[in-house]
C-alpha cells in the first residue's frame, strides 16, 4: 500500500483510525525501527567479538550464543507453548547463561579466545542435537517454531522495539566510550596490560555485552546470523581496522542493510513476503564478495 | 624501595626460571639487563606487566606491590615494551603512537590538544615524520620497531622498561633509539631497564648493568665491573678482548670464541 | 478360500468396467475431475499396477498381502479404513492421537502392531527391525527421506515399497483405490469413496458462483503468519466452492503452496472471512493468533475481525488428511461460507 | 536384533535367505562400513582445512562445500525429485562446484586463506538463502529434503559403500605419501617454498581433495559437520600438530566416532534409533570439552 | 653467473624498492647485505624465494633462472631462512630441524638412516642437544632462532641465505652461529648469503660486503674497502671510530651520533 506524503506525515502524529495510520503507526515504524536496531546489534556484537577472539571468523553463532538463545527458544515454544510471551526474555537469558557457561568452561588463569570458540562450537552442537531431538519428538509442534531458525521481522511491533531499545542503547554507549579501549585490546593482552587495561576483566565484559546485544536481537527477528558476521568485515573493508570508525561503520550498516533488505522483501512480492535474512543473504553476500575482491584485506 | 622485585621467583609448571631474586633499579638511572638465551630476562620484565604470576615475592613501585595500583594509574609511570608484539596491520604509524596516550583519556574523551602535541613530538624525536601515515604492514622490520618505541615514549612514564628495544634496527637507528633513551633518561629523568644483547652498547649506555645466570643475579654495577673477561666467560661462555673507548670512556669489547 | 478370492477378484473387475462405460454417460465433469488420478490405476485379476511417488515408472503390486508395514500415521488410517490389516507401524504421540480419531483406536497396541519408531521420520526408523519381521509390503511416505532411506534395503531384501506423497482429494480417491484393490475389497471402494465424490460433487455443485465472500485462510507459525494459497489444501477447497481467496489474485505467478503475510496484506484486502489452519490444537492456534494479533489496532480493524468472522479450522478435517472425511471437510467448509444455503 | 557369532559369520560368507543374511550382510555391514568411511572422511577433510586455511574454525562448511552440496541435494530433491539416485553425484559436484567457484573469488596472485575463507562464508550464506527460499516455497516436497540436514546413517547400502570408498582410499593414500609436506607448509608459505614445496599448487590440490572428502561424506550420510570441526582438534589435542601422526589419528578418530555413536544411537531407544549426528554432538561434544579443559591447547 | 641478480627491480604498486640491481654472488664465500631499515635489503631476498616477484630482471643460479629448477631440486641447492617466521608452537626441535630434509625425501618415504645421522649431526653443531625434544612455545627466543638456523643447515645447501640470523641471540650464540656459518663455508664451501645489522661481526665473518642505498647497490667489496667513516656516513648516517681488530685482522668500528 503507498501513501503519500501528507497521509504518512499526518499518520504518524495524528492518532486516528485512519488506514495510514493503521498502517504507517502500527505497522512499518515499529517494524523499521526495530529492524533496524537488529541490524545494528547484530553488526556490534559481531564486531566486538571478532576483535575479542582475534578471529575473523567469530561471530554471535561461534561462542554459542545463537544457540542458547534458539535452544531456550525452542524449549518455550515446544515444551511450554502457553509461555510464548516469555520468548524474548527466553532468548536473551539463553544467550547469556550459555556465555556463562562457555566462558567458565575456557577459564583457567584468563580465559584463552581459542577455547572459547571451541567450547562454543561444541556447546553449541550439544544444543543443536537438543534442537533436533526435541524436532523428532514434537514433530507436529515444531513446525510451529521453525521460523525461529529464518529471521524475519514480520509482526514486529512497538512491543519488540521497547525489548530491543535499550540494549541499542548500550551498543551507542560502547561507540562513544570504549574504541580506544578496545584498540588497546588489539595490541595484544600484554602492551593492553602495560597501557592500563584490566584485560581479563575488559574481555568478559566485552564478550557479555556482545552476547546480550545478540541475545535481544535474536529475541526479536529470530536468526539472522548473517549480518553478525559480515556487517564488520564490511566496514573493516570500508574504513579499516581502527575502532574510533569500526563501531559507528558497524552500527549504522547493520542498520541500513537490515531496514533495506526488509524493505526489499517486503515489496519484491506481489503478495507475501521474503523474510529479511534471506534477503540479506542475497543482497549482502554479493556486495560483501564484491569488496573482497576490489579491496585489501587485513 | 623506588622499583624492583623483591624476593621473586617464577616457574613453568615445574620448571624453576629465577630462584628468589631482588633487584631495587635505581632512580633515574638506566640499567641493562643481560644474560643468556633463556636465562629469565623475559620473564622477570613479565612479570611486571603481569603476564607472568611470581611463584613467590613481589614487584614493587614506590614501597608498594604494583598490584595495589589502579591500571592505568600505572601505566601513566611505567610503560613496558615487551620482546615479541603482535599488530593490527592496517593502523597507521600515527594511530600507534597515540595508543600510548591511553592511559591518560578520560573515560569518553578523545585525545587532548596536549596529547597530539605530545604525540608530534614523539614523532619527530623518533625520526618517523615520513612515515606516520603509512599503515604497519607496509613497513620494514625495522621500521615497525621504532613505531613501537615511539609508542612507548608518548606514555611519558616516569619508567621506561624495554625487551631488546633494538632487534631489527639498522645501527644508524640503533644509535639513534639508544642515544634518546639516554636523551629521556637524563633530561626527564626517566628510569629506563632494558634487556639488550649488544654488550658493547649496553656498556656505553647504561648506568648499570645487570646479568643473570643459574636462575640468580650473578653481577650487578657500573659497567666497568660487570664487563670483564672473566665475568663474560661465565655468562655467555666467551672469551673477549676489553678495550677502552676513549671518546666515550666506555670499555668496548670484541668476543671471542673459547 | 483361494477360490472364493480370485471369484470376488473378477467380480469386482466386471464392476469396475460397468462403472466405467456408466461414468461416462453420466459423471459429471467435476466428479470425473475429482477421479482423474484415481481412474489412472489398472487393476488385473492378481496386480494392482500403478505410479507411485518414487519416481519410479510404474509399479505392481501382488493382491492380498499378508504382513504389511504402515510407515505413515495417515496411511495407516487409509490402510484401514481400505480393509488392511498392519503388522508393522510407528507410534508415537502424534500418530496414535491420529489413528484413535480417525479409525476410533489406538491399533497399535489393541491388535500387537510392531511398532519400529515413535515419528514418521525415516532417521528415526529400526530399519533392521523393519526387515527382520520380514513384510511383504512396505507403506512409506516421500516426506522424511522414508524412501530413499528404505529403498536399497528392501531391494536387497526382496520387498515391494510403495512411496506416497498425497494431498486433496484426488490423491485420497487414488490411494484409496489402490489399497482396497490391493486388499482385495473393492466394495469399499464403491461403498465410500463413490459416497465422498458423490457428496463433494454435490457440495461443489451447489456452491454459488457469484457474489461469494471474500476470504483469507492463514496458517499461524510462532514468528510469521502464511496464507495459504491455492495450491495448498484449504486453498483448493476454497477454490472449488468458488470462494475468493484474497491473496490468489495477487500471487497468480507464485506456485508455491503459501506464502508469509503480514498485516499491511491484510489490511489491503481486508477480507469477510478468516480461517485459521492449526496444526496442533485449537488451543495452541488461539495462543500464536494472540502472540500475533492480540489487541493489535491493525488486526481489530479488519472487517472478518470486527464481524467475528474468525474461524479455527479441526484439525481432523484441515490439516490431517481426513481420507473418507473430506466430505465434511467441504461440508464444514460450505456451511462457514455460505451458512444461508442448505446443503 | 543380535545373533550368534556363527550367524554372523556365515550370514557374511554365505549368501542365502536368512535373516540374518538379510540384516548382517545387507544392512549392518555396509552401514558400518561406510559410516566409518564417512567419518574418516569428513575427519581428514577438517584436519586437512584447518591446517591450510590457518584457521582453527576452518571445516568443509566454512569454505561452503557442505552448502554447496546441500544445495544441489536440495535442488535434486524438491525440482527433479524423480532424479533422487543422482543425489550424491550431485552432492558431490556442488561441493566440488563451490569450491573452485570461492577459489576463483579469493584468487589474485595466489590464494589468501582469510579471502577464501570469507568468500565460503558468504555463498554458503547465498546457498543457504536459496534453500530457505526452496523450504519456503515448496513446503510440502521439502518434507523430503529437510532429511537431509540432519545426519544420519540409516537405510545406507552398498551402493552408499562403492560410492565412498574410492574417496576413503584418498585419503590413505594422503596420509601415507603427504604429511611431511603438509608439516612444511605450516612453517608459512615463504619457508615452504624455500624447502621445494609449490605452495600454491599444493594448496589448491589440498583444497580440491578435502571438498571431494566432504562432498562424498555428505552424499552418503547428509550433514554431520561436527566431526569435520572437533575430530581434528580432539586429534591434536591427543598427539599434537605433527601430520605424520595427526592425519592418521583424525581418520581413525573419525572413523571410530561415527561407528560408535551409530550404533549407541541405534540400541539406545526401546523403539526406533536416534541419528548419528545427533548422537555425535552428545558423546564428541562433553569429550572435546573434557580435553580442551585438561590439555593443553595448541 | 653461479648466483645473483640480473637487472632486478622490485617495487610494491607504485613504490620502487630496488631498481636494476645486478649482483653476482662469489661462490664459496660469505657475503654480508648491510644497509639502513627499509632499503629493500628482505625484499631482495624475497624474490629468491618467490615471495616477491621482480618487476624486471631475474634470480639466477647456475645462470640458468630460478625459475627454471624444479623446486625440490632448487631446496637441495639453496637454502633461505626468511627475517619473519610463523612456526607450530607444538613441535619439538627436533622435528622441526627434520624439515629441513624435506627436499631429499622421495615420495612417500620417511627420513633415512643417513636423514637421521645429518640431524643429529647438525643439532650438535649447533648446541640444541638438551632442546632437542623440547617444544618450540617452551623456547626464549634465542632457543628459537637457533632451531630454525639449524633446520636450514640440515638441508645441506649449497647456497645459505640468511636474513637477519642472529637476531634474538645472546653474545655467546651469535658469536657460535658465525663460527659455525664460517666453518660452513670453509669445509663445505658452501656460498653465504646474509643480512646483517651488526657491522662489526659482518666485518669479521665476511669475505665481501654490499652495502644498498637509495635504490641502488651503494658499494661492494671486501670489508675494509666498503666499512670506512665515509661509507658508513652514507649508508646509515652515522660517524664511527674505525678500529684494527689484530686478532682478528678486521675492521672494527664504534658508532658515533652524527
Ligand atoms: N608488502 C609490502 N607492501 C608495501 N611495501 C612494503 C611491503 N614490504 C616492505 N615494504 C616496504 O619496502 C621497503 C623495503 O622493505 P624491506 O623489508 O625489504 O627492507 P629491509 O631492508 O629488509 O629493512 P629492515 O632492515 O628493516 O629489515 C620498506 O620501506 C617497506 O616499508
Ligand atoms: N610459556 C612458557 N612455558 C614454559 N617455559 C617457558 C615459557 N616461556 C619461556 N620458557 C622458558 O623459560 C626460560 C626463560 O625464558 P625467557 O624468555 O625469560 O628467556 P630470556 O632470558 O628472555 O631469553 P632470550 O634472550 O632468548 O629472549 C627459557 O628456557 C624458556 O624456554
Ligand atoms: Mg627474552
Ligand atoms: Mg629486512
Amino acid at each position: 500500500m503507498s501513501f503519500t506524503m501528507k497521509e504518512s506525515l499526518s499518520a504518524v502524529l495524528v492518532a486516528d483510525d485512519s488506514a495510514a495510520r493503521l498502517i504507517i503507526w502500527h505497522v512499518r515504524l515499529p517494524r523499521i525501527l526495530s529492524g533496524g536496531l537488529v541490524g545494528s546489534c547484530l553488526a556490534l556484537s559481531g564486531c566486538i567479538l571478532q576483535g575479542v577472539m582475534r578471529n575473523y571468523l567469530a561471530s554471535p553463532s561461534t561462542i554459542g550464543v545463537t544457540s542458547g538463545a534458539s535452544f531456550v527458544g525452542y524449549i518455550t515454544l515446544v515444551v511450554f507453548p502457553s509461555l510464548f510471551y516469555l520468548l524474548p526474555i527466553g532468548a536473551i537469558a539463553g544467550a547469556f547463561l550459555t556465555t556463562l557457561i562457555i566462558y567458565a568452561i575456557a577459564y583457567e588463569k584468563g580465559v584463552s579466545p581459542v577455547k572459547m570458540i571451541l567450547s562454543g562450537m561444541a556447546i553449541a552442537a550439544v544444543f543443536g542435537a537438543f534442537n533436533d531431538i526435541i524436532r523428532s519428538f514434537f514433530p507436529d509442534r515444531i513446525a510451529n517454531a521453525t521460523g525461529f531458525l529464518v529471521g524475519s521481522l514480520n509482526g514486529v511491533a512497538w512491543k519488540n522495539f521497547s525489548l530491543i531499545l535499550p540494549y541499542a542503547l548500550v551498543g551507542i554507549v560502547i561507540c562513544f566510550f570504549l574504541p580506544s579501549k578496545m584498540n588497546v585490546l588489539m595490541l595484544g593482552d600484554e602492551m593492553a596490560n602495560a597501557l592500563g587495561v584490566r584485560t581479563e576483566r575488559f574481555r568478559f565484559f566485552l564478550i557479555v555485552i556482545s552476547s546480550l546485544l545478540a541475545g535481544a536481537a535474536i529475541s526479536v527477528s529470530g536468526l539472522i546470523n548473517f549480518v553478525g558476521l559480515i556487517v564488520p568485515h564490511i566496514a573493516k573493508l570500508l574504513i579499516g581496522s581502527d575502532y574510533k570508525y569500526l563501531f559507528p561503520t558497524s552500527i549504522a550498516l547493520g542498520y541500513s542493510l537490515v531496514v533495506i533488505c526488509d524493505t526489499l522483501g517486503r515489496i519484491i512480492l506481489p503478495v507475501g513476503e521474503i523474510s529479511v535474512s534471506i534477503v540479506i543473504s542475497f543482497v549482502g553476500a554479493p556486495f560483501f564478495l564484491y569488496l573482497l575482491r576490489n579491496k585489501q584485506t587485513a | 624501595m623506588y622499583f624492583g622485585f623483591e624476593n621473586v621467583s617464577i616457574s613453568y609448571g615445574k620448571k624453576k626460571i629465577v630462584q628468589d631474586v631482588t633487584i631495587d633499579f635505581p632512580k633515574g638511572k638506566t640499567t641493562t639487563i643481560i644474560g643468556a638465551n633463556g636465562c629469565g630476562k623475559t620473564s622477570l620484565l613479565k612479570t611486571i606487566s603481569r603476564a607472568v604470576h611470581p611463584e613467590t615475592g613481589k614487584v614493587v613501585f614506590n614501597n608498594r606491590p604494583i598490584g595495589h595500583y589502579k591500571p592505568k594509574a600505572l601505566a601513566k609511570k611505567i610503560a613496558y615494551l615487551p620482546q615479541i608484539h603482535e599488530s593490527p596491520s592496517d593502523i597507521s604509524v600515527r594511530t600507534l603512537i597515540s595508543y600510548g596516550r591511553y592511559p591518560y583519556r578520560k573515560f569518553g574523551k578523545g585525545l587532548s590538544e596536549q596529547d597530539h602535541e605530545i604525540i608530534d613530538k614523539t614523532i619527530c624525536l623518533t625520526g618517523l615524520d615520513h612515515l606516520q601515515d603509512r599503515t604497519l604492514n607496509n613497513l620494514s622490520g625495522g621500521e615497525r620497531q621504532r613505531a613501537w618505541i615511539a609508542m612507548t615514549i608518548c606514555q611519558e612514564p616516569e619508567i621506561l622498561i624495554l625487551d631488546e628495544p633494538i632487534t631489527y634496527l639498522d645501527i644508524g637507528y640503533q644509535l639513534e633509539v639508544m642515544e634518546l633513551i639516554r636523551t629521556l633518561g637524563a633530561q626527564l629523568n626517566i628510569t629506563i631497564i632494558m634487556v639488550l644483547h649488544d654488550i658493547n652498547l649496553a656498556a656505553r649506555y647504561s648506568h648499570h648493568i645487570l646479568s643473570i645466570k643459574d636462575k640468580q643475579i650473578y653481577a650487578c654495577g657500573e659497567p666497568r665491573h660487570v664487563i670483564t673477561e672473566d665475568k663474560l666467560l661465565d655468562i655467555f661462555n666467551i672469551h673477549s678482548q676489553i678495550h677502552e673507548d676513549h671518546r666515550n670512556t666506555c670499555p668496548f669489547i670484541i668476543p671471542e670464541k673459547k | 478360500d483361494n477360490v472364493l478370492t480370485s471369484s470376488q477378484n473378477n467380480n469386482t473387475d466386471v464392476v469396475q468396467s460397468e462403472n466405467e462405460v456408466a461414468d461416462v454417460a453420466e459423471v459429471s465433469p467435476i466428479k470425473r475431475q475429482l477421479l482423474k488420478s484415481a481412474d489412472e490405476v489398472q487393476i488385473t485379476e492378481t496386480e494392482v499396477i500403478f505410479k507411485d511417488d518414487s519416481g519410479r515408472d510404474v509399479i505392481t503390486i501382488q493382491k492380498n498381502p499378508q504382513k504389511v508395514a504402515v510407515l505413515y500415521g495417515s496411511h495407516a488410517c487409509l490402510w484401514k479404513e481400505a480393509g488392511g490389516d498392519i503388522k508393522i507401524g510407528i507410534g508415537g504421540k502424534g500418530a496414535e492421537a491420529l489413528y484413535k480419531d480417525q479409525i476410533g483406536h489406538n491399533f497399535l497396541e489393541d491388535e500387537g502392531v510392531v511398532t519400529i519408531a515413535k515419528s514418521s521420520s525415516a532417521k528415526t526408523w529400526d530399519i533392521e527391525a523393519i526387515l527382520a519381521e520380514q513384510p511383504d509390503l512396505i507403506i512409506c511416505s516421500t516426506a522424511m527421506n522414508g524412501y530413499s532411506t528404505l529403498s536399497a534395503p528392501a531391494e536387497a531384501a526382496n520387498i515391494p515399497v510403495i512411496a506416497i506423497t498425497y494431498s486433496g482429494v484426488g490423491d485420497y480417491l487414488k490411494w484409496f483405490k489402490v489399497f482396497c484393490n490391493i486388499n482385495s475389497k473393492p466394495e469399499l471402494w464403491d461403498s465410500i469413496a463413490n459416497k465422498t465424490v458423490d457428496d463433494i460433487a454435490h457440495i461443489i455443485e451447489s456452491a454459488p458462483v457469484e457474489n461469494t465472500p471474500k476470504v483469507l485462510s492463514i496458517l499461524p507459525k510462532t514468528d510469521a503468519v502464511s496464507a495459504n494459497l491455492a495450491a495448498s489444501d484449504m486453498g483448493v477447497i476454497i477454490e472449488q466452492l468458488h470462494a475468493i481467496n484474497v491473496v490468489d489474485d495477487l500471487a497468480e505467478d507464485l506456485s508455491s503452496v503459501r506464502v508469509d503475510i503480514n498485516l499491511e496484506t491484510m489490511l489491503a484486502t481486508n477480507p469477510d472471512m478468516i480461517f485459521v489452519q492449526c496444526i496442533g490444537s485449537e488451543e495452541e492456534a488461539r495462543e500464536l493468533m494472540d502472540s500475533h494479533f492480540l489487541d493489535n489496532p491493525v488486526w481489530n480493524s479488519l472487517e472478518a475481525v470486527k464481524n467475528n468472522k474468525i474461524y479455527y479450522m479441526p484439525k481432523r478435517l484441515f490439516h490431517n488428511r481426513p481420507n473418507r472425511e473430506y466430505n465434511e471437510s467441504y461440508k464444514m467448509m460450505f456451511e462457514l461460507l455460505y451458512p444461508e444455503i442448505e446443503l
